[in-house]
């Protein structure tokens, strides 16, 4: 993403940031509460259209203008907020807006819960509940239902946005399990955690942002979490620059 | 709660079980206050034909609501539409196919559907793509489309309809007699058992468990009973002898001396009801777009994030609803044999009401098709059998009122009852 | 046999109905036969579903007060198909098929007019009409129309507004009306409005003017209306006695169920309507009450004195002395 | 952009700004297709009038709307405690107190009120404590109240009322005159300015920042020309000479040759809509109930959750908006001088409208009372604009619908641009 | 709390668990995600009736029926959702259900902007924007609001569920100052999270709930981060038993 910018009624939630992602690598997002996160996350992902700036895949300009223009490019997220309908059940939540239909145009129920089936199995073996919908799940559970989502499409790029926020201890090493998986199959992955121990140990390199401005990037090898720390709380590069 | 079980491993939705006996329990009072003139085959085939036209809308209804939106406009939509049909096949297509054609009828149908459709898409566009709340666009087409058929004759009724047109109304020649009723019935029938199996079994394939055979058994049981059930009701009720009469003569057949032996059978407006039924509830759980309408109702937010395209949505939603106005046009019409620009007020109350009794719930996300046709049913068996002891009509509206919002009480005490 | 008689009434909303219907049980109470009925509550959809009701019940007769003329077409076919004789009431049915039992709208058009005319024959006219939704509105005010005409082209009468009132509401027409008198300076001479709702409406916007007083018709001759009347405040309103019109229905009715045809009916005429259909039919004629005649609404039970002379100043009007 | 900066160094409501605008807009244009008859004292004091009883229950509505509820009964609940009422002052109090006697006018009102505010409660209740949604309680209130209203007299319409309580509807004899309009006049501005300076000290005294002087003296002078105008308009009017001729004679006062100078000044529904549009603006921003009322609207849990009693508030907004609809049904018996069972029909959607097109969100939490009550004005300068150019009545619907989802249009785009 | 019990739908969310509470202490409650923790808490603050069991204060049985109950016990709770009414300003939100009247029942709003402004200089001296609805807050700010109204009311009982969860590093370390000085000032404290360290920092006890039940509670100084891991995800007590 290249020199990206965008602004609500007059404020810049975004200014002229720049990241980049490789295959097989996760890159953490850092920044205090309102430094522009999630707003330059859902610029990849769709939900919002920048005001300037561009998104290149493959060295190749992208054109995203809406979610469904991401998934098209493989993108997927897991939104904080998981995003999933709360009536429906699993397996309508994972196929959502991507329905696996009979040759007649049928939407093919029997064969989503059978997929289902086969990748819920992998991530969570205990998960029974097939038919209730997910409002019914617990938060594991449901965490489980948008992990699979993200996970099934063959993502090139995975968008996670604070996945562990609301999770428990197993919960969070599951995840940091999957993440190490997913890295190891070839995909990028954008991770956004306020963990800084989190972000150390699971990601390859650092971005942080502050008042939606680029403080830096480093490579996590290359800088303590007190380096992070300063950089998150003074909007600071750590001396001796290091920057990747 | 034993009893709760075992409808629970036949499968069947407890809500329907309790809303048709209700509606049993409404058609038994009924017809001890009529001294038994109420459970008749011809008051039942009459029903079932008054019910048609709104049971049509409120098939629409259920998307609109569960989308979390609303349509008032409804009923005033169908007098504009039936205004242009009116026209259409009185003023119109006689002047092109001359008078009588089997063009016309199929036309004007067409014309119908089509304005329909375009009006609620319109509408759809404003809900939709201006983000202007349904409860105001259709508000306000409730005043437009009103006005607007008042215009198309200067508030002249337009009268007399083209005859065939006039028997998708149910009226003289208006339902399919003994012979076409059996056999809908058989092919229904049939055709439900194989569904029921042929899910069975793709189900048994895939490994997923699956209901013992004997609530398989028992569910299609009762299915069969009911379509045929209902077949024989209507074929029990005869058509009178003059109208028989005429109607033998119309076909050119000689014209026995005796009593004629002729049977109503389904009428044709409630054929028109099953099969939009059938497509609808087809829609609702077969298809991406229904998907979307319940996925969009439970969370737009994570609709529109997995990539649904809830603008284009809402339009088509709108637009279905508007096309069902149109076939609701046409039966309501072809029913009076007539078109006058108050034609259809205050059916929006009528179909929204049904929709809400039949269990759609205005929080979105939630809605059956079936519900929505046995709320219509509800409600004009009500509205029949209060006619038919002589309630005064203010006390008529009275209770009207009340069921509404008791039915939905007793629909809240209820799910928080089973937990559903 | 025992007789029932099935009555399908338009709308009970309008005062004047109940008093039909008190008429027509009375008569078939004497004549031992079973009444029973429907509202339609306006809709011409509901009414043929009363009407099918009804059958159902096992009517050997039907009386019809249509909600749309037009739209009854199918429930005398039922009628027919079940050889149910049927008394078209108040509205014209045109159908040969219906006997017709009336006073005839237009003629009550006609006859507010020409009260209106006799007490203002020159000056400027408001037309208050209907409901644009009730086809009755423009035949009155095709009755009125005919009455005025002369006095429009010889320049006499000039009609300087002309309103339909939404809903027949007499709120509506108040407003219509102080838009007009606002429109003209006030330069009314009388007001020609369809019936005794829609004139308290517009008299009342008269009164804030303080020009209550000049001549305005109505029909229906309602209570209100005919305090009007004894106040001088309303000029005319057109008496359909329905009590009269009510027996009238029920003897027809009972009549035709014993097997008369129905031109052997009692005064029967032969009567063709403006589109050309002869039908069987009795014309009541309506009465215009003005505050000369009003000691006939009196006399006749219609109302009581007490109720029309309320606040009556003594020797202004007759009736009430 | 500059100008909206002025509006806010002043502390001018840019919205407020703009419905003002659009009205001027509407007058003017009436005005200029009436040849100058729009803009005449008679006709905005006829406009005023109008324009009463719809704006008053706006007012209760911008509470209910702003809560997320709905109410589509007001129009029959108009029309059932009318009838009450009718029957009241015509057929119990005077056989207690005598006819003519100053009770009956008062006791009447007071019952209006009390019936009002025990069915808006009763409704309320339903809504809040069965949790069942308004949209479905009014709806059967709509059914049921007017069913009711018919009762009440068998359909017979109540006339004529009480001469006393007809003045309360603004009709002869219904205005203040000069002299007091005046009075009423000066006492609101100088409450007005007091209002304003005062609340400059005491943000001084805690030492807030505060808008410049010359700003506090604008906005003072404004409000100041706003009433005095509007005082001198009302006066300008005359009273009709042969009403004014009446009045002196029922005065006993004499009655002068010549031509009698009579003003008309404020009408008495004005001036009780001018009432409760203060009082309800007080409820909303400095009583506890109104805060809780928005804080409901903007997030109901959070409001749960701080201790605020929903089901009672809810119970409460819907009781108030009965009373209102009381004092409506009192304005509008009284101006029409009788009670027909079809009194206040398809107010609700009037009613609605104000509110709507006067600023309230369908979403919640957002609403005025004074941008309700210009709501109502601009409705009523349409209709009446249209019934004066003789608009035909179809055709007045069509322009109304369409204003009222423009207004929404209008609204959605004009917060989007300045990000209110 | 002793012997709480609550189902949902025949689920029991809180199966007889019991906790205490001491002035100047602050007990963590720990647990998966849907162990019951949020549930426990709401009884106490009153979003929830219990359907057995009883809350003691100061030895007395207390009957709390509803938040209203709750605040007459001096019980002050931070949601995990901040329960703002975003149309309203700070100060609307900070008095919302105890507004401060004019001897003539009018709602004083410069009285409470005057307290408002007092109470955040202490908790954030930069927060301006007094008369902006909430809304258009960042989610500190917000935050900071949430907690100010906690604070104010002379709290004898503060909860504060996950409030950390969301904020940034800095944000963090804010809250955990607060809780220091409120302890200090006597203040009951119950914080649920799902950062250990946090917990381990800041608590004087800890409470472990597994599926509904208690599965035990321990003082800090006892035990070890990984003996309390082990109660989270095993359910089980650290062997020596070292319960309180
Ligand atoms: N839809 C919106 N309209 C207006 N302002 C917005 C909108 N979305 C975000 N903002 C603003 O943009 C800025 C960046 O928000 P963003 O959600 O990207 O922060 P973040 O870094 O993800 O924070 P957090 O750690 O709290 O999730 C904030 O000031 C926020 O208030
Ligand atoms: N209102 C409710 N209706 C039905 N079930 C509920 C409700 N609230 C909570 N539950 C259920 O009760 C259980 C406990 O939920 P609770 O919110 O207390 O968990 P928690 O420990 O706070 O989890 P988390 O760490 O995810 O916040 C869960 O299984 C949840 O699904
Ligand atoms: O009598 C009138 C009737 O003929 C008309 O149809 O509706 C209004 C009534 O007043
Ligand atoms: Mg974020
Ligand atoms: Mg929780």
């Amino acid at each position: 993403m290249r020199d990206i910018c965008i602004s609500f009624g007059g404020v810049r939630a975004v200014d002229h940031v720049s990241v980049d992602l490789y295959p097989g690598e996760v890159v953490g997002l850092l920044g205090h509460n309102g430094a522009g996160k999630s707003t330059l996350i859902k610029i990849l992902s769709g939900a919002y259209h920048a005001d300037s700036g561009e998104i290149l895949i493959n060295g190749e300009k992208a054109e995203i203008r809406s979610p469904r223009d991401a998934r098209r490019y493989n993108i997927e997220t897991i939104y904080q907020t998981l995003a999933l309908a709360d009536n429906l059940d699993a397996a309508s939540n994972l196929f959502l807006g991507r329905e696996i239909v009979t040759p007649m145009g049928f939407v093919d129920d029997d064969a989503m819960e059978a997929e289902t089936r086969k990748i819920l199995k992998r991530l969570n073996p205990n998960f029974q509940k097939f038919h209730a919908p997910v409002k019914a799940l617990s938060g594991g559970q449901r965490q489980s239902v948008a992990i699979a989502r993200a996970v099934y499409f063959n993502a090139r790029i995975l968008i996670m946005d604070e996945p562990t926020a609301a999770l428990g201890v197993r919960e969070t090493q599951m995840v940091g399990e999957l993440i190490e998986q997913l890295k190891s199959e070839g995909i990028g992955i954008f991770l956004i955690s306020h963990d800084i121990h989190d972000v150390m140990n699971l990601c390859d390199r650092v971005t942080v942002m502050k008042n939606g401005q680029l403080v830096g990037t480093e490579r996590v090898g290359e800088v303590t979490e007190d380096d992070i720390l300063g950089m998150i709380i003074l909007g600071k590069k750590p001396t001796p620059q290091t920057s990747v | 709660m034993s009893l709760g079980k075992a409808f629970k491993q036949l499968g069947i939705d407890l809500r329907l079980v309790g809303m048709i006996g209700a509606l049993f329990v409404i058609w038994i009072v009924f017809d001890i206050f009529t001294g038994g003139r109420f459970l008749t085959p011809r008051n039942l085939f009459n029903l079932s034909v008054q019910t048609a036209s709104v049971a049509v809308m409120a098939t629409g209804m259920v998307f609109v609501i569960v989308t979390r939106h609303i349509d008032l406009s409804v009923g005033s939509m169908l007098g504009f539409v039936g205004m242009i049909m009116g026209v259409t096949q009185l003023h119109v297509l006689p002047g092109v196919f001359g008078e009588g054609s089997a063009a016309i009828w199929i036309l004007t149908v067409i014309v119908g559907i089509l304005f329909g459709a375009l009006i609620g898409g319109f509408q759809g566009w404003i809900i939709g793509y201006l983000n202007v709340p349904a409860f105001i666009v259709t508000l306000g087409g409730l005043l437009v489309w009103r006005g607007a058929a008042w215009w198309v004759t200067s508030g002249q009724t337009i009268a007399p309809l083209d005859a065939t047109f006039k028997r998708l109304g149910g009226g003289a020649g208006g339902s399919l007699g003994a012979t076409w009723s059996w056999g809908l019935g058989i092919a229904a029938t049939l055709a439900a058992i194989a569904l029921i199996f042929n899910a069975r079994k793709r189900r048994a394939h895939h490994g997923f468990p699956v209901k013992p055979l004997w609530a398989e058994a028992t569910v299609a049981g009762i299915v069969a009973a009911g379509i045929l059930g209902f077949v024989a009701l209507m074929n029990a009720y005869p058509v009178p002898e003059s109208a028989a009469k005429r109607i033998l003569q119309a076909r050119g057949e000689p014209v026995p001396d005796g009593p004629i032996d002729m049977a109503q059978g389904v009428a044709i407006p409630v054929v028109i009801l099953l099969v939009v039924a059938v497509v609808m509830t087809v829609v609702a759980r077969r298809t991406r777009f229904g998907r979307y309408v319940f996925a969009t109702g439970g969370n737009p937010d994570a609709a529109e994030l997995s990539g649904i395209n809830i603008r284009w949505l809402t339009l088509k939603i709108f637009a279905l609803m508007g096309a069902l106005t149109g076939i609701a046009a046409v039966i309501s019409s072809a029913r009076l044999g007539s078109v006058g620009n108050d034609l259809g007020t205050l059916d929006e109350l009528r179909v929204i009401a049904a929709a809400v009794i039949g269990g759609t719930a205005l929080s979105g996300g939630i809605g059956t098709i079936h519900g929505a046709v046995i709320g219509a049913l509800i409600m004009q068996s009500l509205q029949s059998g209060m006619a038919m002891v002589g309630v005064d009509a203010p006390l008529q509206s009275i209770v009207v009122g009340v069921v509404l919002v008791l039915a939905v009480v007793i629909d809240i005490i209820y799910r928080r009852r089973f937990g559903l | 046999a025992d007789l029932t008689v099935g009555v399908s009434w338009s709308n009970f909303q309008e005062e004047r109905w109940k008093t039909d219907e008190a008429a027509i049980k009375a008569e078939l109470d004497k004549l031992g036969a079973k009444y029973i009925s429907a509202d339609a509550q306006s809709s011409p959809s509901k009414q043929l579903s009363d009407i099918e009701s009804l059958i159902s019940q096992g009517a050997n007769a039907l009386i019809i007060l249509a909600q749309d003329s037009a739209a009854v077409g199918p429930a005398l076919d039922a009628a027919e198909a079940e050889g149910i004789p049927v008394v078209g009431y108040d509205r014209l049915i045109e159908d040969p098929r219906a006997f017709y039992l009336t006073f005839d709208n237009v003629e009550v058009g006609r006859m507010e007019a020409s009260a209106v005319l006799q007490a203002a024959p020159k000056g400027n006219y408001v037309m208050i009409k209907g409901s644009p939704t009730d086809p009755n509105a423009d035949f009155l005010r095709a009755g009125q129309q005919e009455v005025l005409q002369k006095s429009i082209d010889s320049g006499d009468v000039t009609i300087v507004g002309e309103a339909y009132t939404d809903g027949w509401l007499p709120a509506n027409a108040q407003r219509n009306m102080e838009q007009i008198l606002t429109a003209n300076d006030n330069k009314v001479d009388a007001v020609v409005a369809s019936n005794d709702g829609t004139a308290g409406g517009a008299i009342a916007a008269l009164n804030a003017q303080g020009m209550a007083g000049i001549p305005v018709s109505g029909q229906d001759a309602d209570t209100a209306a005919l305090n009007r009347i004894a106040l001088g405040t309303q000029t005319v309103t057109i008496w359909k006695d329905s009590r009269e019109l009510g027996k009238a229905a029920a003897d027809i009715a009972v009549a035709l169920a014993s097997g008369e045809a129905l031109d052997e009916v009692e005064g029967t005429k032969k009567w063709t309507s403006a589109g050309g259909v002869e039908l069987d039919s009795i014309f009541l004629t309506p009465v215009p009450i003005t505050k000369d005649n009003l000691n006939v609404v009196v006399d006749a039970g219609w109302i009581t004195k007490d109720a029309l002379c309320a606040g009556v100043p003594s020797g202004r009007v007759a009736a009430c002395d």
